[in-house]
């Protein structure tokens, strides 16, 4: 057979963010896939040390484009801990239920992704329609469509406004009544079934031992979830479960994302019931002359695609030290992609890829 | 006759970009948008003439003019209405043949193109043809046996009195192998293997780019209007008026473009190995209905 | 979990300091040979998921920070999900002039790329690394873009600055 | 939107036809990709501009520049774009490809985009809404109506300047020029 050397190439309909895959392929078989990222590299974690705590906020949910809000999640519970700041009853739930609707959010984008990939635009599309219903209301909570910076030291930059809470219901249930037709037309069809079962398969050993979270990880039957384990804003103040699939499949991966937007909805509901009053803000210091007292910290948060951590080194200046984001798709993007695409056809890359939900700018940051 | 012949040659092009507006119309409406204009293919011509293109050497042209070429003379067998230009020379036979002259010419400009995705995107398309042309020549014999005639207009005359064969009962068969064939030769979704932009970077036309590609636009038009002139032609019996005709067409077209939105494409083993079970065993066994019903 | 760790951890090893904050969170300082022995006793307790191998460039003590942080994979429905830490930051400092530390590689296989994007940003040499090759960077610079000595701000003028524009006067000339 | 005004259709169908199928090529660099699927989808729907995302820089005329660029991306669309069809209009999207933008001061990303490739149209906004795109693409149709969209003939008439520029960058690039003489037809 004729070897080949393709290019699944930087630019690419439907890949999220520059990201070039050298294939080396044999007929319509891969031999072998490297990885090449770096085209979206900005050297973030530099830039954060030239500026300021305060500064850094709008810089650091620029880092991955799909998924603002974790971002400033992870920094903000990172200065806490460091500064010290206690947080607010309500800001907890608010952020929350802000962190919630991002996940269902970057879900749907996701699935506009592999739908794409797959070439069922019309659930593309519908995913891209109902994302943008959230980003309304996101527009209207924080001003912005896509970055929000809405997440501050010390709790969130301003109060649910009158009526709120009423519209994320409204919304939520246009979206939820959708989901029959979703299932009808993708995810109970034959024809994505036979795409996507037994493709890029793993199974448990292969995930721990290439350091796979998130959804890869529950696709292979464990319940590894850093909202349950180290649980942080309101998470383990409302019942929920984690939803776990057996046989670690491209299939099964998709599954666990759907259950997983399903279950980000009721526990919206159950969050806005169970909203205390009070303030959502706490004082910080004159952001000019805040000094961080001298430390360093490893928090963890749940994105919507696996354990994203941040390592932060304060050596008592007002500019953080050493910032090191610990971004799910750096594992699934370098070291399982090249393992997951031996023998794989050509028709499955992109299908692999947007099922390990590969984000390229969350890679080389 | 060179009147006849440009009016087909014109109602032909009209009818499939016509079908090719109404396609991305019908496909944005499903998908909740509003979509292009009916006249957006013309549009699309109209620019891609007039953009300055590059070409890859004499083969890479010929290839494409050749396959242009096929599709326009298979044009000439298909009755349109009544009318038939090449009516007395061997109808079916011929376009059995003539069949294969458009994949061949894309298979040789792509291959003069030397891009990797192209090479992939030929043997998607090449492998495509080999798999429905199993069950179509079954079919087609099926056809020919029954109406022991090969000459497409012979066979409209029958199905005139006798009804349209898909009716009648021993072509039953056939005629469900047929509609199971029908999104693959008209290359929609699950079957739409050979231009998949996400994982080939649409495949064969990858280094098309200006007339090429408006050539390539405009042989697609005339691939779909053949094949689903020639599915109306054998099994819905063909029309006497041209307008008539036209209808049913619509209603074959519009099915295939409720399938087209529904679906995920297959990957080229799985297209192969559907193409060669059910419809070619439906095929095989009308065949073997209508040779017995000969025999008795 | 962490505090029958630490003395456990004290017992094996000589020259380490454990501290434990007050969120159970385990901070081992320990020297650049005993890195090997920690990991793999640690991977054997449980904590098999390498989260991070991070890098901190220390520059008033001429010290690299290299940075370890492991964490355990929970069996079956996380029964710890009170608020406390469970993972393990463990660092070692090498000396910056020959920056060179053995490779992990063979304890966890996905620290490969986080090696690799250190030995590009910070040019620390990891022996027994089997692709040592370029990752991010489009081109090769005298002092590795992430060490405290090199600055952007200063290479952003040197290099982009000067590139003219091209403005229509001068190029109808 | 003059589209149904046959007589414009018939005293000039290039431009016309130039104005009302602009098939993207959209180089998902940067942060812009964020609303390129919203607005070709559902919601916003580009294609009832004739706005239509292809696969390949071959069959494309609008090339979407969407972010700030790095130094490797930088390469990869100088080819993109030397690919080209010939009449190819260029928009870049944000402040970063304006003036460096957020990441004014990074060394990896480079600061004015139109120093490399010539650019039509510019968008400002850190990242600009779906409106905003389809803004930008009504006055581009504008431009093509007053023959000022002409970012390709400016790349021909001082291609060796953008080259020069592109060395300055890189040293030594290895494609071979596009034109050998300047201006060359």
């Amino acid at each position: 057979m004729r070897k080949l050397e393709l290019y699944f190439g930087p630019q690419h309909l439907g890949m999220v963010g520059n990201f070039s895959i050298t294939l080396n392929v044999e007929g319509d078989r891969i031999i072998k896939a490297k990885a090449n990222p770096g085209y979206l590299h900005r050297g973030f974690e530099k830039l954060m040390e030239y500026r300021t705590w305060i500064q850094n906020f709008p810089l650091v949910c620029r880092i991955n484009v799909v998924e603002p809000d974790h971002m400033e999640m992870i920094y903000a519970m990172a200065v806490e801990k460091l500064a010290g700041i206690e947080v607010p009853e309500r800001a907890q739930y608010i952020r929350t239920i802000y962190l919630e609707l991002a996940r269902i959010a970057s879900h749907l984008f996701g699935l506009w992704a592999y739908a794409n990939m797959l070439g069922l635009d019309t659930v593309a599309q519908w995913a891209m329609y109902h994302r943008d219903l959230i980003l309304d209301l996101f527009e209207e909570l924080t001003g912005a469509r896509v970055y929000h910076i809405y997440i501050w030291p010390g709790g969130v930059r301003r109060d649910f406004p009158p009526g709120f809470k009423e519209k994320i219901i409204k919304t939520l249930h246009s979206i939820g009544s959708c989901v029959p037709d979703y299932n009808d037309i993708f995810f109970h069809n034959k024809l994505f079934y036979q795409r996507a079962a037994d493709i890029g398969k793993l199974n448990r050993e292969q995930v721990t031992a290439m350091g796979g979270v998130g959804q890869v990880m529950r696709a292979t039957g464990m319940k590894y979830d850093i909202r349950k384990i180290e649980p942080y804003g309101a998470y383990d103040k409302v019942e929920w479960n984690v939803p776990v699939r057996e046989n670690g499949d491209a299939y099964s991966r998709i599954m666990v994302v759907r259950d997983e937007m399903i279950e980000s909805v009721h526990m919206i509901f159950k969050l806005l019931d169970k909203m205390p009053g009070g303030k959502t803000y706490t004082r910080t210091p004159n952001p000019f002359k805040w000094n961080i007292p001298a430390g360093e910290t490893y928090v963890r948060c749940e994105s919507s695609r696996g354990e994203l951590g941040l390592y932060m080194v304060s050596d008592g200046k007002d500019k953080p030290y050493r910032v090191h984001f610990r971004t799910p798709s750096y594992s699934h993007g370098l070291t399982i992609l090249e393992k997951v695409l031996q023998n794989e056809s050509i028709a499955d890359v992109g299908n692999i890829m947007i099922s390990l939900y590969v984000v390229a700018p969350e890679i080389d940051r | 006759m060179a009147l006849k012949l440009l009016l087909t040659l014109i109602i032909a092009l009209v009818t499939g970009l016509f079908f090719l507006g109404l396609s991305r119309k019908m496909i944005a409406r499903i998908q909740w948008r509003y979509g292009p204009p009916l006249i957006q293919p013309l549009i699309d011509i109209i620019k891609l003439l007039s953009q300055k293109s590059m070409t890859h050497g004499g083969l890479f042209n010929f290839g494409l003019v050749l396959s242009l070429a096929g599709s326009v003379i298979l044009l000439l067998f298909i009755p349109l209405g009544e009318w038939c230009i090449m009516n007395k020379s061997g109808g079916l036979l011929v376009i059995i043949y003539l069949m294969l002259l458009a994949p061949f010419g894309t298979a040789l400009s792509s291959g003069a193109a030397a891009n990797p995705n192209a090479s992939i995107g030929i043997s998607r398309k090449l492998l495509m043809a080999l798999a429905y042309e199993v069950p179509l020549l079954l079919i087609l014999l099926t056809l020919m046996t029954y109406y022991n005639t090969i000459s497409i207009s012979g066979i409209i005359v029958k199905q005139q009195n006798a009804g349209w064969s898909l009716t009648i009962l021993p072509l039953l068969l056939s005629g469900i192998a047929y509609i199971l064939i029908l999104p693959a030769v008209l290359g929609i979704r699950p079957f739409a293997i050979v231009k998949a932009p996400q994982e080939i970077a649409s495949g064969p036309s990858v280094e098309y780019s200006g007339k090429f590609l408006a050539f390539a636009e405009i042989q697609h038009a005339f691939q779909t209007y053949i094949t689903i002139a020639l599915f109306v032609n054998l099994f819905l019996g063909g029309a006497s008026n041209p307008g008539y005709f036209f209808l049913k067409m619509l209603v074959v077209f519009v099915a295939g473009i409720l399938i087209h939105t529904v679906f995920p494409r297959f990957r080229i083993e799985q297209a192969i190995k559907y193409l060669w079970r059910w419809p070619a065993l439906l095929a095989l066994a009308g065949l073997a209905v209508v040779v017995i019903l000969d025999k008795i | 979990m962490n505090h029958s760790m630490k003395n456990q951890l004290l017992s094996l090893f000589t020259e380490i300091q454990i501290d434990i904050k007050k969120d159970n969170e385990m901070i081992i300082n320990a020297a650049k040979n005993a890195i090997i022995g920690i990991l793999s006793f640690c991977k054997s307790k449980g904590y098999e998921h390498l989260a991070l191998v991070s890098c901190v460039d220390w520059i008033e003590q001429k010290k690299f920070e290299l940075v370890y942080i492991l964490s355990p994979y929970p069996e079956q429905e996380p029964e710890f999900s009170k608020k406390e830490k469970t993972n393990i930051i463990l660092k070692t400092r090498i000396d910056r002039e020959q920056p060179e530390i053995v490779s992990v590689i063979n304890i966890f296989k996905n620290a490969e790329p986080y090696e690799r994007e250190i030995h590009e940003l910070f040019g620390i040499n990891f022996n027994g690394h089997p692709r040592l090759t370029p990752l991010f960077l489009e081109r090769t610079y005298k002092i590795p873009p992430f060490r405290k000595n090199f600055d952007t701000r200063e290479y952003v003028k040197k290099v982009f600055d000067e590139i003219p524009f091209i403005d229509k006067k001068e190029a109808s000339k | 939107m003059d589209r149904n005004q046959i007589s414009k259709w018939i005293k000039s169908p290039v431009k016309m036809g130039h104005k009302y199928s602009l098939h993207a090529v959209y180089f998902c660099t940067g942060c812009g990709i964020i609303e390129i699927p919203p607005s070709i989808t559902a919601r916003w729907d580009a294609e009832r501009f004739g706005v239509i995302p292809v696969a390949t820089s071959r069959q494309a005329n609008l090339f979407l520049i969407t972010g700030y660029v790095s130094l490797k991306t930088l390469k990869a669309i100088i080819r993109t774009y030397e690919q080209m069809a010939e009449p190819k209009f260029t928009v870049g999207f944000g402040s970063c490809p304006i003036n460096g933008g957020m990441y004014w001061d990074s060394y990896n990303t480079i600061k004015h985009l139109d120093k490399y490739i010539p650019v039509d149209g510019w968008i400002a906004g850190c990242m600009p809404r779906p409106e905003a795109i389809f803004v930008a693409v009504t006055h581009l149709w504008t431009l093509i109506d007053r023959e000022m969209a002409d970012g390709y003939k400016r790349y021909r008439k001082n291609y060796k300047f953008y080259r020069s520029n592109q060395e300055k960058l890189y040293g030594k690039l290895e494609w071979p020029p596009l034109f050998q003489k300047d201006g060359a037809k």
